[in-house]
């Protein structure tokens, strides 16, 4: 047992907070909010220069080859940061896929161009019902010749207007987890069109109408039909990685609430000296220690291989309502200031709360917990 | 023990119904949460003041209709469900008219009760300070009384519904010199002296409902007091009871909460076992709230003076709604954090706009930690020491 | 709109609560929950002499003629006093269905005996699921001549060793809701074995075994085979009289720990003074007034005939938590003393746990609830 | 980071499992929940002592073995889970003894620390006074220095264990002159010394497990101080932390928890969907408390003093084990609430037992209130005034 990361986790973790501290402070992340793509490119490249795109991809793609775990120190801090742009759907959920069920060439070709930041994927897994369920992959792709022909609407696909190829979970056949094909989409392919939802955190989803996109067969990732089990596992690398970006945000949270505890004074005495302040504050601490150790159980046990369903699914469970908690009490110690849109607590209760959707509410994951108990 | 409203006052609700059907403007029905607070339609307030709907309990000859609280707690339940744009007359009708009718004089009663309820006049509220939020007795705003006049100088923060007021009802330092809590003077001041700025502030919704206001060198005439001066912090204790007690507490979400049952029934989510028990849960908790509410207005209409029955109710009703508008994105899952006002989107992004609005209830007018002390203290008796 | 009783209720709760301060005093309570049959026989004349038993019957029957919201009143007192003995199985359970179901010649004889506390009865309907559901009534009573045997197995039966009849839920034919018949037994039946279960709470129930019990068909209650209406109808009434047990329980256990929390002294003040004792009690406080007003408007609209299905199953689910949330917070505040035997706060306690799980529990009531809704 | 035990530790695991497979008498086995406090047992006690089980981690020469306290875990957690009756020798090992390894001379810890492991004392722990529970510093009770020894006066209440002890390991005030913290010191008194009464207090379970002990004029030699004279205060914060920090916190009820699943599955209740989910919450809350504990003794076997670390998994862990009764007799429905020891009832009647133990956990070794506030300033440095 060992709650600690290592060494170079620990320097890791301390260079990306100095180095989002200073390129995306929060006035780019407001920016960026604004922004339309959400994405900026400067900081893009400077992020690959560091080499944080290839951070957990094997060094045959030109990569560094760390582990998840190294992958979710990262995480945590662009968490913490509130970090913009595409580098969760890029790396987490595209490259995860990538690598899950690219053929040898195929990875060849991409991770390299992924690694250097060159290549900006996402994945397309979500319908109308918005339910991680094999049954909601309704898209259809029909072969014709040796090209496929997608048609059908994918919902909330993350950061898909800055993405240069789209991964989509299309239906070939069959129903359910059978019949379900992985497809790498040229962004540009015609018959595909975006359009962009407002979103509660300020972060880019869109509605992508796929009328007739010719993908070539080549195109295919992973076996044809038996797509599902890459998006099962890809699917766990992003929930953690989701989590291990709660855990940062709510680090955060913390902090400031209690930074702001200790200076602000009413009735003559700093705030955080009257007991339910001080109760407040405790609950929020407990409820971080165990999203950060939940978390990272999950992420270490990924990342050294072993079974960890359940874990997965009571990580994303707890820390999800965790820092969702956290932050309606950070803006309650805070008061009326918390609430105000240029204050920094906004940025995190917005992100709790979608976050806490993303990739299954409680709903899914409690239910996943109960099969995994035997129930 | 009686636990519906009389036939008259069902008489009155249709009538009221009947009314808003025809008059609130299409373009505040699509989003009919928070409109008490945010939905600024000064013609549809006149329209209510020539029904006699503003000041219902009022004394006739301030354009009052000596109605029963629980009158008036029909129309408001009625307001704030339908989304009705009231906030123009909110203020006024809520707590600054029982304040000036409790303490002001008859000039200004007749000057400002009048107005109120032929639904002109709009009064900004202006409480807080930077430096005086829950402890209010700290405030640092001076208002002295220099000749005909008093001369304001210094800063509130948080005040609401001064971007198109008339006047700010406030509380000022009248006395720098005695403790805290008696120096303190009620004021209404014109908004449009010389000295005064209006800072808007953007708050997490987008929205710029609250703003900072600076007196520079203001000088308001001596008839700018309301009630006794240096006696202003035992004189708001009341007011704060009608700000805390309203119905808006508890059902400013109520079509949000309605709406959803009735989306859950068309999507076929209601045999969803968590979903209809979570919705079941917010039902019962509603119905709780609504008796705590109910209580105070009763109260009201037996001529008593709710307490800590105001402070309980509110501290109830903010965190049910918390609770609501939670509860309710994770009902629409995804959907629960789009806030497209598009009718492809379930509820058209109402659900993120009420969890976005939701943290300030448990703030505004008091606290939850506020309030739960003066239920233990004024309502328990406990000690303070 | 009125919160308040009318003065008579008043004058009632006032002479109750005199009463069972002096009649039914904690040794009292003590000393029944060790009594074989929890029940004082001069405590249960001495409420029949006051009129107790008959308060809510009609006049032509030798009794009162008082409302239910009178009855619930009176409930309540017996709840602030942990009220020992069979009157809520007597009175509620077994009068309430004579009342709904019995027939005038049934009434006349019974009412009066009843009203006179003279004849105690309970009512059997739960099995061994113990589900208040129709399909779960599967105790036979099969026709021989114009008798009827009834065969098997009701459990949580209350005080059914000191009834001197009890109404016997049972089938007749048929399945879920029809087929269902209503048998009032005499309790000294051959066939009839009662065998008592250890409570949580200290109250009597008891699983009885029907073997072979013959039962005339005059002492059917209510139309044959149609039996279950008037469960439902007695189940409501049975839900706000216990609704009401709990708000006189509650108010009790709030002002026992608001007056400790003004008394007891650390750290050189009250502990009342303590901002999160002052909070634990606000919470208390407004538990309490919910489950008072919620449960008062359900009692008052069944007094008035007024529909009120969907308020009966909120007041039981508010109340029910609600009291249950009020007693750990009482043993919280009250500090290791409260969690003792011979403590008051105690009593409470228990029953504040067994009363939340009888007569349907919150995923009952919240089920009721979703489907008037419409859900 | 490495969140598995070592091959060794799981090695570890699975002999004390063989071990309590064989040893713990069939009487204890029935309902297990909370032995490790109520299951008395000296016998087993005594066999846990000959294969060096207990004081794992102290100094060999003591009897101890020297191992970590990630390995003493393991062990805790085995014999928690599987409800061996290790009361006897519990607050030896778990506070007492670490207090005296600390604090004591050599002489008290060739006396006690031995006979703590060789499972033969046991004592009973005395903190809490009729005037001092969360305000322990104003104890009353005195030991005055005279001569050869103390003379003990003044009542202990709440005191654990006592009934069968040979000592009792208390807090007494050596200098009534001094302000209240600076006169305290630790004592071990053997609990056979004239003029000391014992009284048993029954509580809600129908269990005396807690005793008032009175002390009239008890002479205790001079050897019975631990640790510096009226320096006791600053003493026992460490052993507090022992005392909050164990797995005992959060699993007393574990085996509840387990063979509610258990049952569920069986009485084919799994697919009850409000009863998957409330199992499935329990499930990962339990998971994460594990995860708080298991910090506390990573931090021990690191030489690391726990500090906030242990009143936060204390605050944690006795919290969910009071929602995890509730749930589960909420679970069983009617049958939550009978007590019958009988294969009839699902669980035996356990879970009322569990819901009648549980207040206890949130006082006993510091309320949560108390805890709260030590996480709040100790570990976030929030200020005390």
């Amino acid at each position: 047992m060992d709650f600690n990361l290592n060494e170079e986790q620990e320097m890791l973790r301390k260079m990306a907070r100095d180095f989002l501290t200073t390129e995306s402070p929060k006035s780019l992340v407001r920016e960026m909010v604004e922004d339309d793509k959400g994405h900026s490119e400067i900081l893009w490249q400077r992020m690959a220069e560091l080499g944080w795109m290839g951070l957990a991809f094997p060094e045959e793609y030109g990569a560094t080859g760390g582990s998840f775990l190294d992958l979710a120190v990262l995480l945590e801090e662009m968490g913490r940061a509130c970090l913009p742009g595409p580098f969760f759907s890029s790396i987490v959920l595209g490259g995860m896929t990538l690598m899950e069920a690219g053929s040898e060439e195929q990875k060849q070709r991409f991770l390299p161009l992924l690694a250097e930041g060159k290549v900006i994927l996402t994945l397309a897994i979500l319908e109308e019902d918005g339910q991680y369920d094999p049954k909601s992959v309704k898209l259809t792709a029909n072969a014709e010749g040796s090209d496929y022909v997608l048609h059908g609407t994918k919902m909330f696909v993350p950061d898909a207007a800055v993405a240069d190829y789209i991964i989509c979970v299309a239906r070939t056949g069959g129903s359910g987890s059978s019949g379900i094909t992985l497809f790498l989409v040229d962004a540009k392919s015609q018959g595909l069109s975006l359009s962009p939802f407002i979103t509660l955190a300020g972060d880019k989803q869109y509605r992508i109408t796929w009328d007739g996109v010719r993908v070539p067969g080549e195109n295919i990732l992973g076996e044809k039909d038996n797509g599902w089990i890459y998006i099962e596992k890809v699917l766990q690398k992003a929930v953690v990685g989701l989590c291990a970006m709660m855990v940062g945000g709510a680090q955060q949270t913390l902090e400031m609430t209690v930074d702001y505890a200790k200076e602000r004074k009413q009735f003559g005495r700093p705030i955080g000296s009257f007991q339910i302040i001080q109760h407040h504050c405790t609950d929020m601490a407990t409820d971080m220690d165990g999203a950060r150790f939940i978390t990272y159980q999950a992420a270490w046990k990924l990342s050294e291989g072993l079974p960890c369903i359940k874990d997965i699914s009571i990580a994303k469970l707890w820390t999800g309502e965790a820092f969702r908690r956290m932050t309606s009490l950070a803006v309650q110690v805070h008061g009326t200031l918390g609430w105000m849109d240029d204050h920094d607590v906004p940025f995190y209760y917005k992100r709790a709360k979608a976050w806490e959707l993303w990739l299954g509410g409680a709903d899914f994951h409690q239910d996943v917990v109960a099969t995994e108990m035997g129930l | 023990m009686d636990f519906v409203f009389t036939p008259e006052q069902e008489r009155f609700r249709a009538e009221i119904r009947e009314f808003l059907e025809k008059e609130i403007p299409p373009e505040f029905r699509r989003k009919p949460e928070n409109n008490w607070i945010r939905g600024f339609c000064p013609e549809l307030s006149r329209k209510l003041g020539q029904k006699g709907w503003i000041g219902l309990a009022w004394p006739k000859k301030y354009g009052g209709q000596e109605k029963s609280y629980m009158d008036r707690l029909v129309l408001t339940e009625e307001l704030v469900c339908s989304g009705a744009p009231v906030f123009s007359h909110w203020f006024g009708d809520r707590q600054v008219g029982p304040a000036i009718l409790a303490h002001g004089t008859e000039e200004q009663k007749q000057k400002f009760l009048t107005g109120i309820t032929r639904g002109e006049i709009q009064f900004g509220v202006g409480m807080s300070e930077p430096e005086a939020g829950s402890d209010l007795a700290s405030l640092q705003l001076r208002a002295i009384e220099e000749g005909d006049h008093f001369t304001i100088n210094g800063q509130k923060v948080w005040t609401s519904g001064i971007h198109n007021a008339h006047y700010i009802y406030m509380v000022a330092r009248t006395d720098p010199d005695t403790p805290k809590h008696r120096g303190i003077s009620e004021l209404v001041v014109d908004v449009n002296l010389p000295g005064i700025t209006i800072r808007p502030l953007k708050d997490m919704t987008g929205e710029y409902d609250l703003n900072e206001v600076f007196f520079d060198n203001v000088k308001a005439p001596l008839d700018s007091l309301i009630g006794e001066k240096n006696h202003g912090w035992y004189q708001i204790a009341e007011q704060l009871d009608f700000e805390r007690s309203g119905v808006e507490r508890l059902m400013s979400n109520y079509p949000l909460l309605r709406d959803t049952v009735e989306y859950v029934r068309k999507a076929g989510l209601n045999k969803v076992d968590w979903i209809r028990r979570k919705l079941a849960q917010l039902e019962a908790e509603f119905e709780v709230g609504r008796l705590l509410v109910y209580r105070v207005a009763w109260m009201l209409s037996q001529g008593k003076v709710p307490n800590y029955e105001a402070a309980m109710a509110k501290g109830y009703g903010t965190a049910f709604e918390q609770r609501l508008s939670n509860a309710i994105t994770q009902i629409l899952g995804m959907y629960g954090q789009i806030a497209d006002d598009s009718e492809d989107i379930p509820l058209i992004g109402r659900a993120v706009s009420a969890y976005l609005y939701c943290p300030a209830y448990t703030l505004q007018g008091g606290t939850s930690e506020i309030l739960k002390g003066i239920v233990a203290t004024r309502g328990l008796g406990l000690p303070t020491k």
